[in-house]
Order: structure tokens, then C-alpha cells, then sequence
């Protein structure tokens, strides 16, 4: 399937190209064309805007599924330090997953990541970003060390879910991620979780149980890809579309649901547009965030944690209560 | 399996609307079965043993005592969405009020099980296909709390098809939302007890399902976290019939047992003697 | 390879036809028999205390391992009640380890054991009961759950030791072993170990770390096999016997060295010519011993276990430190 | 590598005599290396890379800034079975202390690495194939309560053929007594490393070397529970060379890192630094 976020950028190349040869051929020339190439650059920035100003729910799939978007390990690595952290302890290394510890503005934090290929090689090693349940038992085990040493948990989720497969299954995938689940309501250490690309059911929460939801301007974070919803709702996959826009999956929506606590802005066109001001700013609002935590005693982060989740869709009689009563 | 008064007056006029259907087939075998010898044989096909699918009700009075106290019935479905596709999801919801005699996928309360108090939720997959939303999420974490104040085991019936579509993400956030509630509860050193019927998938199998101490399954159950035809989509192969199901999960070392219909409330009768020391409560 | 307590008994088998043959006919008889009878029969037990009377270390390795010997599930079906618990909850259930909970003299426990097969079918499926790591895993969480519910855990030792396949070291069988010591050392419950037929190295110690360890008259632990030490010692596991004579394996050898607390005598000939009894006896002793930790506080309760084992094999300057000066 | 005063006392005349030896023979590329390039090489083979087995002293030297404050050198060897065989095992004990220059299976101590303040052990498989006797056990224990008294990380390399037959029983109770050390100083919070050498197998692979929080292992280093040559006879097979080595169980999950000779320092105070927040100690 082509994406067309791709598909556009495609399309403008070519006037990319073209502005680039009149700059050097300008260097050259008696008469200054610098008006026509900033007419030329004018236009350019209005078709940017044109084309990625307002991204439609699905456009925004499509851009947290980019293929250069910046993946979990691309954060990781502008960590000050990072070693990371091998295995299960039981039967595999899924390379789906990475973690380990890590240096972040001078503190030590465990670093778990959902790792997407960057070229075709790689997402065929690491399955697409979709952990199997060993992976999510190196998450729980590395979120078990982090509790342990009091260091706070940092993860990065990108994943279209956990891997549908046969020894997936047989493993059972499903006790894999409900552990996931089970150590991070119960960790005694602060837990900031970004959606850098597309959060994706189940095996994203595996990682996004937090003290603070970051999301990206333009990932997604669904209970069921828009291809899934549109499968099993209305068993045609092609309305996916509609999906998207159904499922209230932006960023944007979540924030307003109380259900993300933070969005970090992506430059127009996207997150890969300009990788290393993004990363710098995604790891400036991680920094922030464990900060604010960090001060807090550890009952009482683990209390408000609950509060959070415990809130989260209690409604009476069709009516949303805002402060959780039933807590 | 006479009706007790409680469970008559809360299904109200459902109760006589289910009855009128007079017969059903089973599914595995084409036997044709009158409901009432199917309801007496604990909805168990008399020639094949296949386990039907029970409503939450039935559940219920297969295996509570006396009265049963239901918590959260004050919490009713919402629309947090504003879902609308052939048409909008409060009218879905009513369509499946009318048709399954209970009011959301779930039934929770406190009752006793032939002398042991215990916190019970059954869920329905009458109901939209068991899917859980808010007010499921929310009305088994009112029932955890609950039992985690009173000091009372936990017993949840899961069947559920997953997460539901039409609450987003608030649908995905009740399995942080149980499973915070399950830790707290653990924690305090009570017993949790999951049975799993026929099927239990998706956001229900990979939260409280299987966050237990003792996982119980229904014989041939399916049980898994993706389902059946997205395997087989994903892998281009047809899989094998004993795949996801109870003893194939026991086999893998998933569940600790699978206990026919017949034999579960004494089992779990005494799994709760074991947790309670022996001892009944009363 | 034949048991020679088995070749023993075959040699008997004749003799105690005789005199079943004898007693018969001597109901029809106008002849009183008796006399004859009685003789014989005081010459069997002549014979049995002649045979079985004084074991040497060999001959009880193989009467430890006798096939008619009662194992670990003949004692747990003696329970008042039991309760199988299957599976590891990751990959399989190891069917060469039996759990689950039971009711023993009114009392709930968690029962776990090594389980061998009565029959060369049985064998075949319980691994002659040697566990995978899947059947330790097995063990940790139920002893995970017993700690959890404050119930007492017993188990049942009987294993040539840790199964050495292939799959066992490529589903990390060492950490498996270990993550059962670190649990058994922490559970804040009761532990009771009966080391009912061999207790087999590593493998053994998994289920035996324990307040209170009894050791059947007749059965062994070690921590090789005797022919496993004689191929390591002297590349030659025909050295067995004197391996076994060497190891210092017999229950006896460890109460006297303090590491098996009690001994449960077993018929002459061994447990499995009074099975009935032997059982009784066991459960007994293992009903008392519950009986008197359960009384302790928990804290109390894993100081002694830290002390128990902090003491065994504190020597100084080559001496035995009696009560271990180093705790 | 010079060598540091403490460490050439404690050695005495066996430094000496080590040092004599003048070359030593790769034993993977066959390559002849002069001792002192082998040395300075951190006993790595300059040609191919083939980690060699070290003493625990080179070990320590290799690791440990200044001084290194030994514990439990007052615990020696005992007798507990009065074993015998072609020699007493107090005799064979001898010889292995003169021929390996230490006087058993494991080094433990208190020093710093690179600033931070650190428990470590190092086994020696010089001494009986680094075999775990009552020595090895009560030293290890010996070092981890004052690791836990003294809140400081522990760091232990392991190299070891197993359980000391020779001490029978006592050996096997080392596992538990280790592991209950272990226990105790994990549970208050300290942070625990092991390092696996060449080879780690048996009842110190079975123990503690595989409840530390994080592990580390040395390429091609051998580790497992069985030993090769008795899943051989088991299964009637050979085995693949890659079977039981670092790299094989870094792919199976079981540690979490490989790191060479070279790497190792620099890795080993990244993670006492990431545990110690951040912070030297000193
Ligand atoms: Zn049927
Ligand atoms: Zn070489």
C-alpha cells in the first residue's frame, strides 16, 4: 500500500529541485533572479501549507506511519548514554523491542521502546515494530529493574500492535501484555510514555501506562488501527477512512479527552522534516515531566496514577463525570 | 434450573420473552434441544457436551445461593464519541438492551457461592458481542474495590470479542483502568479467580483475564489475544480447529485447568475453601 | 539397567509363593500344617533382614529409585483433596512437575512435586521426571501464589535431577533453577520438603529449599548422581558405587551433617511394601511440622530459614563452625 | 599492566613464578604470544581476538582503581565428607593452591571501579575448574551482607564447573546459601551484576550468576546448566559449536549483553553509574 503522505512529498520534489538549481545558477548569473526564487519559495511554503496545514485523521495515520518518521531507537540514541538490555530471561530476544538504561539530562532512566525498521531489512528483523510476547516480557521485566533501582521509566510507543502470529498465540500474547499492564500500575517510579508514531491497540498500552502521556502533533492512538475498526465493524477494511475519523485517534482528540497530557509540536510536513529539533524538543518535555515527578513521593504518584486511569469513561446515566466519583 | 425472585424481578419482562423461544440447535452437533432440558443440563448439549454460550443471568443463578446484590447498575452507557455509522451508537445499544435482556455487557455484584462470599462479574457476549467499554471497565473496577474493602476473593466470567469500537479509546483505557484495580487488589492479598468462556479475545484476554491466580476455562473455549481470522490473514494459512481453544492453551502452560460446566461451581467452591483457609465465611 | 533391589526381590518372589501355597492348602488339610508354615515364614523375614536389613549407599540409590516406589502424586492424592494447577503461563505445562492446591489435615497448602512415571508410558510423558524450565517456572509461581495467599507450601523431591536436553539450556534451564531458589529463600510462608525417592542435584534443591526437610529412611540427595560424580571425578561412571559411598548421600549421613532435619522410617524392604503406611507416616510428620511453623511469625519464620542455610558449610581455618559465626 | 603492590604481596612467590612463564599458545588460532603482550592484550589473543581465561587476581587488577580490601580470607577449606580417592581432598586442595597461586575458588573483596565504590568476586577456574565448595559459597555470602550493610553495588564474575563434589551436599547447599545472600541484598535495592566467564555451568550458573539484574557475558564464554558432554550422551547427538555460548543465549534472551574484554571496564561503571544515580560515590 502506498502512503500518501509519501505520495505528496513525491509530488513535490520537483519544485524542490527546481528551486535549488536557480539558487546555484544565480551565484553565476549577471542578472539577479533572487525576486522570481523568492516568489518560487513563497509558493512553495503556500503548497506545504495547502498540503500539510490542516492533515485530515487518516492523512495523520499515514504520517505516523512514514517510513523516515523518527523511530523509538532515533530518540534513544540522542540520549546522553544509552546501553541497552537484552532478552526475556526465557526463551527469545525479540528485537521488536528495545531497551535498557539510559543518561537523560544527567539522569539515569530505563528506556523501552517499540523499534520499527528503518529500511526493509530491518522491519523484517524487528517484524515490523510489532512485539511478540517475549518482547513484552523484556518490557516488564526492565520496568521490574527500574522499580527496583527507583529509576523512572521512559517509553517510546510505535506500533501498529502486537504481532499477530502463531507462536504469538501459543506463547500467550495475551497474558504477555496484561502483565505489561499489571507492573506499570503498580511501579513505584515516575513513567512517561510518548507516542512517536502510531499507538496501536493493546500493545501499545503494554508500554503507555504512565504518570504522563506525551503525543506527537501528528501520531495516532487507537483502540484498533482504522483497518481493524473498519474489518470488524463493518467487515470491509477499504472504509478504513471512515475509521479514522470515527475513532477520535488524533492527538488533538486525546488531549481534549484528558486522555494525553502533553503534544509536542512537529514542524509542517512532519516530524521528519526536521528530525534533530524534533527529538531535541520530544526529550526537553520528557526531561520536564520526570522532573515534576521525580519530586513527588512515591504514594503519592502512584495514588494520583490510579486516579488518572480510575476516571478515565466513568460516566452515570450517559454523563461523563468529570472527577471520577467512584474513586 | 428454577428462576429465584430477585433475578425475575431484575430481568423483568426479558425473562418471559426468553423463555418463549422453546427450542435450540447445537451448533457442534444439529441436535435439536427443548430449552428447558438445555437449561437443566446447565446449557450443556445433552448428546455432544457442547458448553452454549450462557447469559450473565443464567450464570448468575447457577451459581449464587440466594440473593445477589448488583453493584453498578447506576452506570449506563455513554457516548463519549458521538459514534454515528448506519446508525448512532445509543440506538445500537438500545437494539441490544431490547434483544439480550440486560443492560450492558457485564453483571456484577456480591453474593455467596454455597457459603463463600465472593465479588462475581459475569460478563454477556449477548451484548454486543461481550465488548468492553466504559461501563463494563467501570463497573468491574467498582466490583474490585468493592471486594477489596470487604476482604472478598473475586470471581470474573469473562467472554468478550474484544475492546468496543464505538468508545475509542475510552474502551482501550478500561484495560489500564481493571487492571490498575486488580493490582490494588492483589496486592492486599486477595484471591482472584477468572473463568473464561467461550470467547475470550482481545483487550479483556490480555487485561484482568489473565492477570489471575487461578486461570479456569470452559471446554473448547476459544481464548486468545488476536483473533482467529486476523491470524490467518496476517500468516496466508488456514489454522487448525483446536487452535485458541481451552486445552490447547492448557496444553501451552496459558491456563491452570479446564473444568466442564458440570463440575466448575464445586471446583471453584473449592478453590474458594483453599483461599479462605478452609473455612467458610458464614 | 537393572535395579538390583528389584533382582532381590525376584529371588524372593518364590519363596513367599510357597508359603501363600502352603497356607491354603493347609485349610483342607487333616494334617495341621502350621508348625512347617511358621518356619518358613520366620525364615523369610530371616532372609528379608538378611537382604534389605543393612543397605549400603548403592543398593539405596536403587531402591530410591525402585519403579514400585510411592511417588510424589501418591502422596498428594492422600490429601484430604487436591486440586491440579497447570502451566507456566508462558510456554508449556511440564507434565514432570505436579502442583496445585490441596487440603492436608484441613489445612489448605500448595502441594508441589517431582513427578516420575509409574508405568514406562507414564515415564515417557513426565520425562522420567526430570523438569524442563517450564516446570520450574511452574513451581515459582506456585509457590508465588502460596506466599501471596499465605498458604504453606510442600513439596515433593524426586528427580535423577534438571532435565539436560537441548530445548531445556535453550529456554535458560540455570534460570529457571535459580529463580525457584530465590523465591523458596523469600516465600514468607511455611516450606516442608520430603525428599520421597532421589533428590538429584540442582534439580532437587529447586523444590527443597525449606524450613522443615524430611528424607524418607531410603532415599537419597546429592549433588550429583553417583554416576554423574564418577564421570566428572575420575572420567569412569562404572565408579559409581563408590561414588555413592563416597557422596555421603543417605539420610542418615544428612541428619547428621544437619541438613535434613527429620527421617521417616520406612518397612523393611522399603516404602513400597506398606505403601499405605508410609504415606500416613509422611503426611504426619509433614502435618506437624506445618503445624509448629505456622505458629512462627513470618519474620521470625524466614530468619531461621536465612540462619539454617547461613550456617551449613561455614568452616574457618579448615574447623566446622557449629553455629555460624558469619551470620 | 603493572602489577599493584597489594596485589604482588598477596600473590608472594606465585606472582613470580607465573610471570615466568614466557609464552602461551592460542588455543582457538594457534597463535604463540609472548605473556607480557598477552598481559597488556588484557589476555585477549592479539591475533584473533580469543578471550583467555584469567586468574581472579589479574581480574581484579584489571578492574580495581587502588587498593582492595579482601573478604573472607580467613575462610579456608574443610573436609566435611573426609573425602578420599586416589589422593585426600585436602592434598588435592594443596596442589591446586600451589599451582594456581590462589588459595581458592574465589577472590572477594570491597574496592572501586573508575571512583565507584563496589563489592566484587571473582571466581578463578584455575582452582578445581572454579568449582563451588563451602569456600567459594561462605565467601560469596560473606561479601554480599557486607555489600547489603554497606549499601554498595555487587559485581561478580563467575567461572566455574559447577558444584565440588568432594564437599557433596555442602556444595549443593552453597546454591541456597548464596542465593538467600542474594535475596536479602536485592530486595533492600542494591543493584547486583554478574559477569559470566568461561565457562559458567552447573550449580553457579543455577544460582546466583543468574539473579542479578543485569548479566554480562564474555564472547564465546560457555555457559549453561548441563554440561556439553552430558547432553551429548543424553540425546546421542553433537552439538553445534555456537551451542552454550554468550552469543547463543543472547539470542534466547537469557543475558543481556556480550561485551569484549576491551568494552568491559568501561561497561561495567556505565551501569554502576546508572544505578548509583548518576553519581560517583566518592
Ligand atoms: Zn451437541
Ligand atoms: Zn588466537
Amino acid at each position: 500500500m502506498t502512503n500518501p503522505i509519501v505520495e505528496r512529498e513525491r509530488g513535490l520534489v520537483e519544485l524542490e529541485r527546481r528551486i535549488a538549481e536557480l539558487r546555484d545558477v544565480n551565484v553565476d548569473q549577471p542578472v539577479d533572479m533572487s525576486p522570481e526564487i523568492a516568489a518560487l519559495e513563497q509558493k512553495y511554503e503556500e503548497i506545504l501549507r495547502e498540503v500539510f496545514g490542516n492533515l485530515s485523521p487518516w492523512m495523520k495515520v499515514h504520517m505516523a506511519r512514514h517510513p523516515n518518521r523518527p523511530t523509538a531507537l532515533d530518540y534513544i540514541d540522542a540520549f546522553e548514554r544509552f546501553d541497552e538490555l537484552h532478552g526475556d530471561r526465557h526463551f527469545r530476544d525479540d528485537p521488536a523491542i528495545v531497551g535498557g538504561f539510559g543518561l537523560l539530562c544527567g539522569r539515569p532512566v530505563i528506556a523501552i521502546g517499540e523499534q520499527r525498521g528503518r529500511d526493509t531489512k530491518e522491519n523484517l528483523r524487528r517484524n515490523f515494530g510489532m512485539p511478540s510476547p517475549e518482547g513484552y516480557r523484556k518490557v516488564r521485566r526492565l520496568a521490574h529493574l527500574a522499580a527496583r533501582l527507583r529509576v523512572p521509566i521512559i517509553t517510546f510507543v510505535d506500533t501498529k500492535g502486537a504481532d499477530p502470529g502463531i507462536s504469538s498465540e501459543e506463547h500467550a500474547q495475551s497474558e504477555a501484555i496484561a502483565m505489561c499492564l499489571y507492573e506499570f500500575s503498580q511501579a513505584r517510579v515516575p513513567i512517561v510514555a510518548t507516542v512517536v508514531g502510531e499507538g496501536g491497540s493493546g500493545g501499545a498500552l503494554a508500554l503507555a501506562i504512565a504518570d504522563h502521556v506525551i503525543m506527537l502533533e501528528h501520531s495516532t492512538y487507537s483502540v484498533a488501527s482504522p483497518e481493524g475498526c473498519a474489518a470488524i465493524l463493518w467487515s470491509d477494511a477499504s472504509k478504513a477512512e471512515e475509521a479514522a475519523a470515527r475513532l477520535k485517534l488524533t492527538a488533538q482528540d486525546l488531549q481534549g479527552f484528558g486522555i494525553v497530557d502533553e503534544i509536542v509540536p512537529e514542524p509542517l510536513g512532519g516530524a521528519h522534516r526536521d528530525r534533530e529539533a524534533v527529538i531535541a524538543r520530544v526529550l526537553g518535555s520528557i526531561d520536564a515531566a520526570v522532573s515534576r515527578l521525580a519530586a513527588m513521593p512515591p504514594d503519592r504518584l502512584l495514588e494520583e496514577r490510579y486516579r488518572k486511569y480510575r476516571r478515565l469513561g466513568s460516566w452515570e446515566s450517559g454523563q461523563q463525570e468529570s472527577d471520577g466519583s467512584h474513586a | 434450573m428454577p428462576m429465584p425472585e430477585w433475578l425475575r424481578i431484575r430481568r423483568g419482562k426479558h425473562a418471559d420473552q426468553r423463555d418463549a423461544a422453546l427450542w435450540s440447535k447445537c451448533p457442534v452437533c444439529g441436535e435439536v434441544l427443548y430449552r428447558r432440558d438445555l437449561a437443566a443440563n446447565l446449557f450443556v448439549c445433552t448428546k455432544c457436551g457442547h458448553h452454549f454460550r450462557m447469559s450473565a443471568y443464567d450464570r448468575i443463578s447457577m451459581l449464587i445461593d440466594g440473593d445477589f446484590t448488583e453493584i453498578g447498575t447506576e452506570v449506563a452507557t455513554g457516548d463519549p464519541l458521538g459514534w454515528v455509522d448506519k446508525k448512532t451508537y445509543p440506538v445500537k445499544i438500545a437494539a441490544d438492551r431490547e434483544k439480550s435482556g440486560i443492560n450492558e455487557g457485564v453483571v456484577c455484584g456480591v453474593g455467596s457461592i454455597d457459603g463463600f462470599d465472593v465479588a462475581l462479574a459475569v460478563m454477556d457476549f449477548h451484548f454486543r458481542g461481550g465488548t468492553m467499554g466504559t461501563v463494563v471497565g467501570e463497573r468491574i473496577t467498582m466490583l474490585l474495590e468493592e471486594a477489596r474493602k470487604r476482604k472478598l476473593p473475586c470471581v470474573i466470567f469473562t467472554a468478550s470479542g474484544g475492546a468496543r469500537m464505538e468508545e475509542g479509546m475510552f474502551a482501550l483505557m478500561q484495560m489500564a483502568k481493571t487492571t490498575a484495580a486488580v493490582a490494588r487488589f492483589m496486592n492486599d492479598g486477595n484471591f482472584f479467580v477468572t473463568v473464561l468462556t467461550d470467547p475470550t479475545t482481545g483487550g479483556v484476554s490480555a487485561s484482568f483475564a489473565f492477570e489471575s491466580d487461578v486461570i479456569v476455562a470452559e471446554p473448547k473455549a476459544m481464548i486468545g489475544f488476536a483473533g482467529r481470522r486476523v491470524i490467518e490473514q496476517t500468516i496466508r494459512q488456514k489454522l487448525p480447529d483446536e487452535f485458541q481453544t481451552a486445552e490447547f492453551l492448557l496444553e501451552k502452560g496459558a491456563i491452570d485447568m479446564v473444568v466442564t460446566r458440570a463440575e466448575l461451581k464445586p471446583t471453584l467452591v473449592r478453590l474458594l475453601e483453599y483461599a479462605a483457609g478452609g473455612r467458610r465465611a458464614s
